[in-house]
């Protein structure tokens, strides 16, 4: 991660790894304006440049004529050192085409609204280079959910699934008023969960096993990963835990996961998501065994 | 939400045992293979032979242990893999229905099969 | 998750090329475990020729009874020799696999696991190659 | 229509925090958000919250610190009740699961942080407002909470008696972004607005896309003063280009800032002789912006941050997240380059006006979180004291809506004839509607009919149809972006760290000529699936008010306070300005007016000291 990718990757755009007489694309934008620039003269003018970087977007509206056949729209949006795709969608949409739907909102890997189908991976967009990319750059949305608009999935069954896993704190002696009295809880207990605490939700594991694209009720990586967090966590009663360990136990909890990794592999916050489902199928069955 | 998985059905036990079948078969398999690939070769087997291993208990039980275990393990993979893409409600039901019975006839009949190879029907 | 809506195009196209280790794994064992019980039971099958052969002693001292003929009968096919070599092929990536994968359910070696999916394949490979000898043994072409 | 108790708008930390607090109190509460509850920007907060915890620390200390890192533009009731609250709510965090750091023994950890004089800064990793608002979400979803996300709220449903102090809000009307459906929503007991901060205001922001200021623009054209709107935080380091936080960590383990001719600026021109990289926030902001201005800066735009020399293993030690930040969004190894950062804007002190239970001047309405002004920060604030307000204020702004006696405020709301007023400010412009088309009046014209809540609330309705279909329709002029950038850049030049009075009249005139272009604003999209189009182009509505107010603001105060900076009086001026510039939207003409500083708490008085750097 933290080795420089600067490789250009294309002769249709080759980037000077050294780059550094970019503006901001805002900067650029308000030259451009002032100069009475508009829109066309603005790709002409992108494209002259010569650095620009291709992207493919997804395009689909239930409702506008012209985009109810889910289609590829090429947008050629000048590149800059440090350039993010979330940064090329946006110029994209500004520049190009405001009715280029997509959510993002953080821009720092935090509020998970943008994860995307990016050259054939599931990545957040704020977090990936361009430059570590091929080109063309096909971003589409999320495969295995309903897409609503462009880049826009129907996240609906992925809150479901979280909200299934009871997510939050259970502990039934937590004293209405005052003077709460704090519990402790062990450094090592808490870097145990530390991992799993990390979910942005943004859907990306979940889109990429194909265990929960065939079954709807899978529970998925992420709900099973929260339920970790509260399992694994000392601060709750063993009965607690048990009860947790009930709901994944289920038949389309922990036992769907057929070990496929993919999700581990596209978390962009790197939670050892396999790990946590394999641990806890054998705590199921640790707990299993205790009754027999 | 939470009530849709109200259905507690534990999946752990047949996972457990997917688990214990498949070492329990590595190990018989490799000596299954041996045996009739390279210290016997399966173009010589011979109803003689066959008999003169299978009269053996021991052995026996373990080749009946063998296919317990591989229809099991293979049946309940079967039925996974289904569960997996989705199969649900009565179809789901059915299929269980008939990979049980299926097992349960090859099981008989391999258990039939063996007994006549040692001579014993 | 949801099946409802058909992305055409964009959902079938190409799609697999983006698989991962991890996905062929799940892929090739899957479909090694189902040819080994369709196996399994063409096997119980035709051993149960034995059935037949059983008592009948001066066929079986003459090793012309029924059982012993249909083995040996097909172990004289040059396809079943090659389909034997397929068998083991299958047998041993799923086993290596299955090794694999319960190395993977008791936590160990999580951080190698693609690597360790090429290993099966690469071993299945040459354990494959290395019995082919003993198997195509005596078989006429 | 829909119909709740308490209808609580944005689902950030405080808004989060009001819903539980407003549904324990008994009434029938419900979320409205533009984005999921998780997707707030409360997210992104890293560094922790400060709590008096500890034996041989006290809420008093905390007090006290918060208040002379106000530069005592606080008042002293919500600062207190800030550092009183604190540790309880904090602690509450704590039972609700929220995964803290902790020391060896199991206690909760808590670090030092800049102005603190005790080490009370409670923190969960480097993800502090993460857990925050997760560990909240996950007590609504527990609760059951209605959550009605990825619904635009649009304006607010109040009464138009001529003074704002009589009107009463009995709702709000909100778009479902998904489906385009414009909706109203009845509030039976109260409405409270947790929209979160204004940082989209600015061309370079630490703020998320969604902080867009909506709560206060619909507050501020409701009747309720906006406060201290001037007093803006600016970050010395975030990335240039997308604006990501490099954390104060990084200068703290001793990481040296570089003009382009490689010069260690901080000492070499006398900026901080003492601190150097570690002066306060302000203090670094202007060095970098002046190195860029008098043309040291690299690409005429930012400095280097360059933190090489700590060596890889402590690096990856301490700072392991700065190298993933660094990569990530700007592409920069920082083991083997300097990382470029520049100032941005990260925290707005001011907001809409309430007392210590959150409630406005407008019966029925209330604010909390980064979009109010209660005001504990004052004119700046100390980090790590945001997500203390969050819980703190959000819980008591929840709890009075729903009915509950917290006891009357000490903190007054809205105007009344015996305050001082601005007159001459010589504005050169003049702010406010001038242009505006009628449907954009947040005021019900009921002639202040309130007997029929109902009704007043399907005007409302009607009134945000008709402005979006007028959107929709209009198939040319211009379009939302062209003029949120416009107004970006010009706050960012005008009235970004360094303001004179040219430069903030110079942006007032732009925003002016905002206003203007707005007229023929149109949204290309004809969509009403997941019109973002739509959405952005009613937030650039509000941009332009929440601007406005802060560019007046920064033209009216002419002194040195806090994050406040004026060329013309580089000092401090209490014998002036002690007292909190207000804005008010009445009737379309933006009024600029002052309230004093309550300084008296409830024990002792804070006496203005020198905020020595
Ligand atoms: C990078 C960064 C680091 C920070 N670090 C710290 C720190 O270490 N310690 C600290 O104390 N503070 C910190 N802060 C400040 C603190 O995080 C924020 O002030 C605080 O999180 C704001 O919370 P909020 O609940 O008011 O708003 P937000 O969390 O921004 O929530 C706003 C909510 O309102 C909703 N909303 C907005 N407009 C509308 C509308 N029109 N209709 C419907 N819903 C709407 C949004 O969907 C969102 O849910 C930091 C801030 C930043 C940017
Ligand atoms: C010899 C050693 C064997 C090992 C170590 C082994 C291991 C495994 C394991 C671990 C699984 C579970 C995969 C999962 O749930 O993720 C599995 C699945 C399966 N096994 Fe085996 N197995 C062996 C032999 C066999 C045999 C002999 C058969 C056939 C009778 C068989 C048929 C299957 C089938 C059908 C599946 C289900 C595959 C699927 O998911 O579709 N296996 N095996
Ligand atoms: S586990 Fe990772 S990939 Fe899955 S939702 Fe959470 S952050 Fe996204
Ligand atoms: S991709 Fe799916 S199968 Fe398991 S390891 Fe991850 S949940
Ligand atoms: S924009 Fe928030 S995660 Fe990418």
């Amino acid at each position: 991660m933290s080795t420089q990718q600067q490789e250009p990757e294309t002769q249709e755009a080759p980037e000077d790894p050294e780059m550094k007489g970019a503006q901001s694309p805002q900067d650029r934008r308000l030259a451009e304006k002032e100069s009475g620039a508009i829109d066309e003269e603005s790709e002409k003018k992108a494209e002259l440049e010569g650095e620009t970087v291709h992207i493919k977007v997804f395009r689909y509206d239930p409702e506008v004529e012209g985009k109810q056949e889910p289609r590829f729209d090429d947008f050629h949006v000048p590149f800059e050192k440090g350039m993010t795709v979330l940064d090329a969608v946006i110029y994209a949409r500004d520049e190009y085409d405001s009715s280029l739907t997509f959510r993002h909102s953080c821009r720092q890997a935090v509020c998970g609204s943008d994860a995307f189908f990016i050259n054939g991976k599931q990545r957040l967009a704020c977090k990936t280079q361009l430059s570590e990319l091929e080109q063309p750059v096909r971003i589409e949305p999320l495969p295995h959910q309903e897409v609503v608009k462009d880049l826009v999935v129907d996240m609906g069954h992925f809150y479901d699934q979280m909200h299934a896993v009871e997510p939050y704190f259970q502990d039934e002696d937590t004293p209405e008023v005052s003077d709460l009295e704090e519990q402790h809880q062990s450094p090592e207990n808490r870097e145990k969960i530390k991992m799993s605490s990390r979910c942005i939700w943004c859907g990306a594991c979940m889109s990429s096993c194909n265990i929960a694209a065939g079954d709807n009720q899978y529970l998925g990586p992420a709900a099973i990963n929260k339920a970790y967090k509260f399992a694994m966590d000392d601060r709750e009663s063993e009965e607690i835990k048990e009860h947790r360990l009930r709901i994944l136990e289920q038949e389309h909890g922990v036992w769907r996961c057929q070990t496929q990794f993919s999700c581990t592999e596209v978390c962009p916050k790197d939670i050892p998501l396999t790990e946590h489902i394999q641990e806890l199928k054998r705590e199921a069955v640790k707990k299993n065994l205790k009754f027999w | 939400m939470a009530e849709r998985y109200s259905s507690f059905v534990p999946g752990g036990t047949a996972w457990l045992l997917q688990r214990i079948t498949a070492a329990f078969l590595v190990v018989v398999l490799a000596f299954h293979f041996f045996q009739l690939h390279f210290v016997n070769h399966a173009a010589d087997v011979t109803f003689q032979g066959t008999q003169a291993r299978m009269s053996n208990v021991g052995y026996f039980l373990t080749m009946v242990l063998f296919l317990i275990a591989g229809a099991f393990h293979g049946l309940n993979g079967v039925y996974n893999a289904l569960v997996n893409q989705g199969l649900d409600g009565t179809p789901k039901k059915v299929v269980l229905a008939v990979l049980t019975i299926a097992g349960v006839a090859l099981v008989v009949q391999g258990t039939y099969v063996a007994l006549a190879m040692a001579g014993w029907t | 998750m949801s099946q409802s809506y058909n992305r055409g195009l964009v959902e079938d196209f190409g799609r697999w090329k983006e698989f991962t280790a991890g996905m062929w794994a799940w892929i090739f064992h899957k479909f090694t475990g189902w040819m080994l019980i369709g196996y399994l039971f063409t096997h119980i099958a035709v051993l149960s020729t034995a059935i037949g052969a059983a008592g009948d002693t001066a066929a079986i001292q003459a090793e012309t009874d029924i059982y012993t003929t249909t083995i040996q009968g097909l172990e004289e096919l040059f396809i079943v020799r090659v389909l034997e070599v397929g068998l083991l092929a299958v047998a041993v990536f799923h086993i290596l696999n299955g090794l694999r994968l319960l190395m993977v359910d008791l936590g160990i070696g999580l951080e190698a696991q693609d690597k360790s999916f090429y290993a099966s394949l690469i071993l299945t490979g040459v354990i494959t190659v290395a019995s082919v000898p003993t198997f195509m043994k005596g078989v006429g072409f | 229509m829909y119909e709740h108790d308490v209808i609580v708008v944005g689902a950030g930390g405080a808004g989060l925090r009001a819903a539980i607090a407003a549904h324990e109190a008994g009434a029938d509460t419900a979320l409205v958000s533009k984005l999921h509850p998780v997707r707030s920007h409360t997210g992104a907060a890293e560094g922790g919250i400060n709590a008096a915890l500890q034996e041989g620390d006290d809420w008093e200390l905390h007090a006290y610190d918060t208040m002379k890192g106000s530069d005592y533009l606080g008042d002293a009731p919500a600062v207190e009740t800030l550092a009183q609250d604190a540790p309880e709510d904090t602690m509450r965090l704590e039972h609700w699961g929220m995964p803290f750091s902790r020391e060896e023994d199991g206690t909760v950890s808590q670090r030092p942080f800049g102005g603190l004089s005790y080490p009370r800064t409670t923190y969960a990793g480097a993800e502090t407002g993460h857990h925050l608002l997760h560990t909240m979400y996950e007590q609504v979803v527990k609760r059951g909470i209605q959550v009605y996300d990825e619904w635009y709220v649009m304006n607010l449903a109040t009464t138009n008696e001529p003074d704002p102090n009589d009107r009463e809000c009995h709702g709000i009307v909100a778009y479902d972004v998904q489906s385009g459906n414009i909706e109203g929503f009845k509030a039976n007991d109260g409405v409270v607005l947790a929209t979160g901060g204004p940082g989209q205001a600015f061309d370079h922001t630490t703020n998320a896309v969604s902080c867009t200021g909506d709560g206060h623009a619909m507050a501020y054209r409701a009747g309720v003063p906006l406060e201290d709107m001037e007093f803006i935080q600016f970050h010395p380091t975030s990335l240039p280009s997308t604006g990501v936080l490099i954390s104060e960590g990084v200068r703290g383990e001793g990481g040296i800032l570089y003009n382009s001719e490689g010069e260690r600026f901080m000492f070499e021109y006398g900026y901080a002789n003492n601190s150097g990289e570690l002066a306060s926030r302000d203090v670094v902001a202007r060095a970098e912006l002046t190195e860029v201005d008098e043309g040291r800066g690299i690409e005429d735009e930012y400095v280097h941050l360059d933190m090489r020399h700590l060596g890889e293993e402590r690096i990856v030690d301490r700072l392991e997240n700065i190298l993933h930040l660094a990569e990530d969004f700007e592409g920069v190894d920082g083991l083997v380059e300097p990382m470029p950062v520049k100032p941005g804007q990260h925290y707005a002190m001011g907001g809409i006006e309430t007392d210590e239970n959150g409630q406005t001047n407008i019966d029925g309405l209330y604010a909390a979180g980064e979009c109010a002004c209660v005001s504990v920060h004052g004119g700046n604030r100390l980090g790590g004291n945001a997500l203390p307000e969050l819980i703190v204020f959000g819980k008591r702004a929840g709890r009075h809506a729903a009915g509950e006696d917290l006891g009357e405020p000490e903190i007054e709301t809205g105007y009344t004839g015996d305050i001082e007023d601005e007159d001459d400010a010589g504005f050169p412009v003049t702010p406010g509607r001038a242009g505006l088309d009628d449907v954009d009046e947040a005021i019900a014209s009921d002639g202040g009919v309130t007997a029929d809540a109902k009704g007043l609330l399907e005007r409302a309705v009607e009134r945000e149809r008709d402005r979006v279909e007028r959107l929709l329709e209009r198939d040319e002029g211009v379009q939302h972006a062209e003029i949120r950038s416009k107004l970006q850049q010009a706050m960012t030049d005008y009235v970004n760290v360094f303001r004179t009075e040219d430069g903030v009249k110079k942006a007032l005139k732009i925003i002016r000529e905002c206003r203007q272009e707005y007229q023929n604003v149109y949204v290309d999209d004809p969509s009403r699936t997941f019109n973002t189009d739509l959405q952005h182009t009613i937030e650039t509505r509000n941009l332009i008010d929440v601007a406005e107010t802060i560019a007046l603001g920064a033209l009216v105060r002419n002194e040195f306070r806090g994050a406040h900076w004026r060329q013309e009086n580089q000092r401090r001026d209490d014998e002036n300005w002690l007292k909190h510039t207000m804005v008010s939207w009445d009737g379309g003409e933006p009024s600029v007016w002052y309230r004093p500083v309550i300084l008296e708490g409830e024990e002792k008085t804070y006496e203005p000291k020198e905020r020595s750097y």
